[in-house]
């Protein structure tokens, strides 16, 4: 059988990689794409969990389900604003986008 | 009566695969195997039947002949349209993107193909007993929206793209109705498996007299899914010369070719499942799969009917119909069923008149909104100018009667 | 219950493979006799001008997002409707009224005027 | 190794690899691309530890939709080809920066005393009925999600907003 171990390294491994892309990519929908990744290893571990510590008791896929609902909202969003800046800007660059900044 | 050929075969080959000393893991893996290969073959092998078919018929309709010259009535006409298929160049333009641009066609096929594995033929025979059936149909034609996409992405053509945009945004707005009314079946069956949603309408009654209405919104949103005539428009050949696959030659067309035709016959299968019971009333096997196959025929040549037949929507109209009629009146319905369905749960015959009743009074509703709906928003509609009679002129008839 | 989806998985590969044939066949048997104006982008006869990327709607994406609200939504309203016996009255109106405010968003759309086809 | 140990480290693989692969992509279609698959590695995980519904669901979702208004977005703003550099200034330390992560992660979770748990048999074929009361009935004795529900409704309704929003723009 397949220890619970293995899918907690290969998620975190998954999450180290989306992090990377987060913290190093400059395109902007890039950048969505890694926290995509990241959201993923999240939700392999509560099914995970689900599976190995409390199969008697959904929670872990009720939480994952939530995941779904904040991820799909968290891109259509994020996009949203991207293709916003990108009108007004010319640029999906997220080093360009510098509005905030002061 | 319920003599089960498949399943004695399966029997006898797993005895035979085991006296070769095979562990039985490995003997369940071949037999697998099998069935999936006969479930994919199956559906190419409809297909191959399809192009004949479809041609036939839709030559009586047009009053012409259709294939004739191959074969007896034309039958070997697919062979040689293979024949045909396999031997043409198969060009790929130079700036394409050679991976997505192979991948894409391969996509297609396998998306409509991949139904086929939870498709109950008859009481025994299905590919796979999925407890997540319905929602494994919708989640695999997903991937056929990403073969459009692909393919018209990859093609590097202006038109490919424009066409691959259009054919996205038709495909997704007609997945929320699809999925959507769906859902009845499912919330009537208490259950998302296919076989498990045919035995209830064994029990209860075909789902098409609980939910008309359903049957409406998932059959009309099946054929934009297809993209066939009345939908056409991610081919739409006359306005943007052939849409996303403007590019495929060869046999790679040929592929997407067999998607659309092998999607329609899928259609016409999973109508007859949801809503006119699959193989109900036949229990036996094999007279289940003649019950269902027949019905899945008719729901085809309707679905044929309506391409022959009826021109192209326009896109805005199109959209229009999708997020402002089909999509409102699929959350009311979900809105009122379970609600009524609460109260009558319990009822037999009185539960199916109440729903029947409710579809009957939503359905004529919504006509007479969208009706005055549509009266309001075109009031100046084109008509037509009043019947030109020939006149002579009048002079020239006076000098003659002069 | 992973036997059915071991199912699934050979139907992968086999519907994966199955159309691959026909193509690998094709490229043995088909001609190939390439040059450089069967080569080009098909646009009617014409050379192609410019990028491919000129100017496309954001109405696609508009429609886009209105869809990803209705997909997501499917993930409660299918283990609602299986779940339907074991179902209070409490849970039946709260189901209904998840569906309401989801109808109630599309309503909003509409009259703000984000359905229209431009 | 059985059957679903083979399958279990095909999946990881083609998980890490094309992850790997997204993120180093200068066209970003092919990025795209290579996120679907990982997506698809990832519902076969789901497949694995017996969640049938969600791994659907994530085909469904997150292939069907997320993926796709990515690929559109990626089109949208003719970005396909992003000339110039692939990463910021801080690429190097970012990596840095991840590969701690895992290692940290790896510490934390390695001296957690239920790290190499077995699964135990279980009935995961209720899951789903089961799912549909833990969405919508509050019962006592039982964790209760009606309240996560309708948030979820109402964060669903933050997309249209979003929707109103481009398409009320100029352009």
């Amino acid at each position: 059988m397949i220890p619970l171990s293995n899918y907690l390294i290969v998620a975190a491994g998954l999450f180290s990689i989306g992090l990377y892309a987060v913290l190093a990519r400059k395109n902007a929908i890039m950048i969505l794409m890694g926290i995509e990744l990241m959201l993923n290893a999240v939700n392999i571990n509560l099914v995970a969990f689900w599976r190995y510590l409390t199969p008697e008791n959904v929670s872990g896929q009720v939480f994952a389900a939530m995941v779904f609902v904040v991820a799909a909202a968290e891109v259509a969003v994020g996009i949203a604003l991207i293709m916003t800046v990108y009108r007004r800007r010319d640029t999906v660059s997220a080093d360009e986008i510098n509005l905030m900044k002061w | 009566m319920n003599y089960d050929p498949i399943a004695i075969f399966a029997e006898w080959l797993r005895e035979l695969l085991t006296s070769w000393n095979l562990s039985d893991d490995f003997a369940t893996v071949i037999l697998k195997l099998i069935g999936a290969v006969v479930v994919a073959g199956l559906a190419l092998g409809i297909f191959i039947l399809q192009t004949w078919l479809e041609r036939k018929v839709a030559g009586r309709m047009q009053d012409r002949f259709g294939p004739n010259r191959v074969g007896p009535f034309g039958l070997l006409q697919p062979i040689a349209d293979a024949l045909k298929m396999v031997t043409k160049e198969d060009t790929t333009p130079e700036s394409a993107d050679k991976v997505s641009y192979n991948i894409a066609p391969v996509m297609a096929v396998f998306a409509v193909l991949m139904i086929w594995g939870v498709v109950p033929y008859s009481s025994t025979w299905v590919g796979t007993d999925l407890d997540v059936g319905v929602l494994y149909i919708g989640a695999v034609g997903s991937f056929g929206v990403l073969a459009v996409l692909m393919a018209g992405w990859s093609s590097n053509n202006k038109y490919a793209l424009l066409g691959a945009f259009r054919g996205v945004a038709q495909l997704i707005s007609y997945e929320v109705p699809l999925l959507l009314s769906l859902v009845i079946p499912v919330f009537l069956a208490r259950s998302m498996n296919l076989n498990e949603i045919i035995g209830k309408q064994g029990d209860v009654g075909w789902f098409i007299v609980f939910a008309p209405l359903a049957f409406v919104i998932f059959f009309i949103s099946n054929l934009a899914e297809i993209g066939r005539t009345p939908f056409d428009l991610l081919e739409a050949e006359s306005e943007i010369v052939a849409g996303y696959h403007v590019e495929y030659s060869g046999m790679k067309f040929g592929l997407f070719q067999a998607g659309e035709f092998a999607h329609s016959f899928a259609s016409a299968a999973l109508i007859s499942i949801l809503f006119f019971g699959g193989w109900q009333p036949a229990a036996s096997p094999w007279l289940g799969a003649v019950v269902f196959f027949a019905k899945t025929t008719f729901f085809y040549f309707v679905i044929m009917w309506i391409r022959l037949t009826l021109p192209r929507i326009r896109i805005d109209h199109m959209m229009a119909m999708n997020w402002k009629f089909i999509v409102p009146l699929n959350i009311i319905l979900l809105m009122t069923v379970p609600l009524l369905d609460y109260f009558v749960k319990d009822l037999g015959a009185t539960r199916m008149y109440a729903h029947f009743g409710l579809n009957m009074v939503l359905l004529i509703g919504a006509i007479v909104v969208a009706g005055r709906a549509i009266k309001k928003s075109e009031p100046d509609r084109v008509r037509f100018p009043e019947r030109a009679v020939a006149v002579p002129p009048k002079e020239e008839t006076e000098e003659v009667a002069a | 219950m992973l036997d059915n989806w071991m199912f699934i998985g050979l139907l992968v590969i086999v519907a994966v493979a199955l159309p691959t044939l026909p193509i690998v066949v094709a490229r043995i048997l088909a001609p190939r006799k390439p040059n450089a104006q069967k080569m080009e982008t098909y646009e009617c006869g014409m050379e192609t001008v410019g990028e491919t990327w000129v100017q496309f709607k954001m109405q696609y994406y508009v429609y886009a997002l209105v869809f990803l609200v209705f997909d997501v939504e499917i993930i409660f309203l299918y283990p609602w409707a299986v779940s339907f016996d074991q179902m209070p009255l409490l849970g039946v109106i709260a189901g209904v009224l998840f569906i309401f405010l989801l109808g109630d968003g599309l309503v909003y759309a509409w009259r703000k005027g984000a359905l229209e086809w431009k | 190794m059985t059957p679903l140990e083979v399958i279990f480290w095909i999946a990881s693989a083609v998980i890490l690899i094309s992850a790997i692969m997204m993120v180093t992509r200068r066209n970003l279609v092919h990025a795209a691309l290579f996120l679907i698959v990982t997506l698809f590695g990832v519902a076969v995980y789901y497949v694995l530890l017996e969640a049938s519904f969600l791994a659907v669901v994530q085909i469904l979702v997150y292939i069907g939709a997320i993926a796709i208004l990515v690929i559109f977005a990626v089109m949208l703003t003719r970005q396909v080809t992003n000339p110039g550099q692939l990463f910021n200034k801080h690429a190097s330390l970012a990596l840095v920066m991840s590969i701690l992560v895992f290692i940290g992660l790896y510490l934390a979770l390695s001296v957690w005393p239920e790290f190499s748990a077995v699964a135990p048999e279980a009935d995961t074929a209720a899951a789903i009925s089961n799912l549909g009361t833990a969405f919508f009935v509050e019962e006592d004795g039982q964790p209760v999600y009606l309240l996560a529900t309708m948030t979820a409704s109402v964060l669903l309704l933050i997309p249209l907003v979003g929707a109103i929003f481009v398409a009320r723009q100029k352009e």
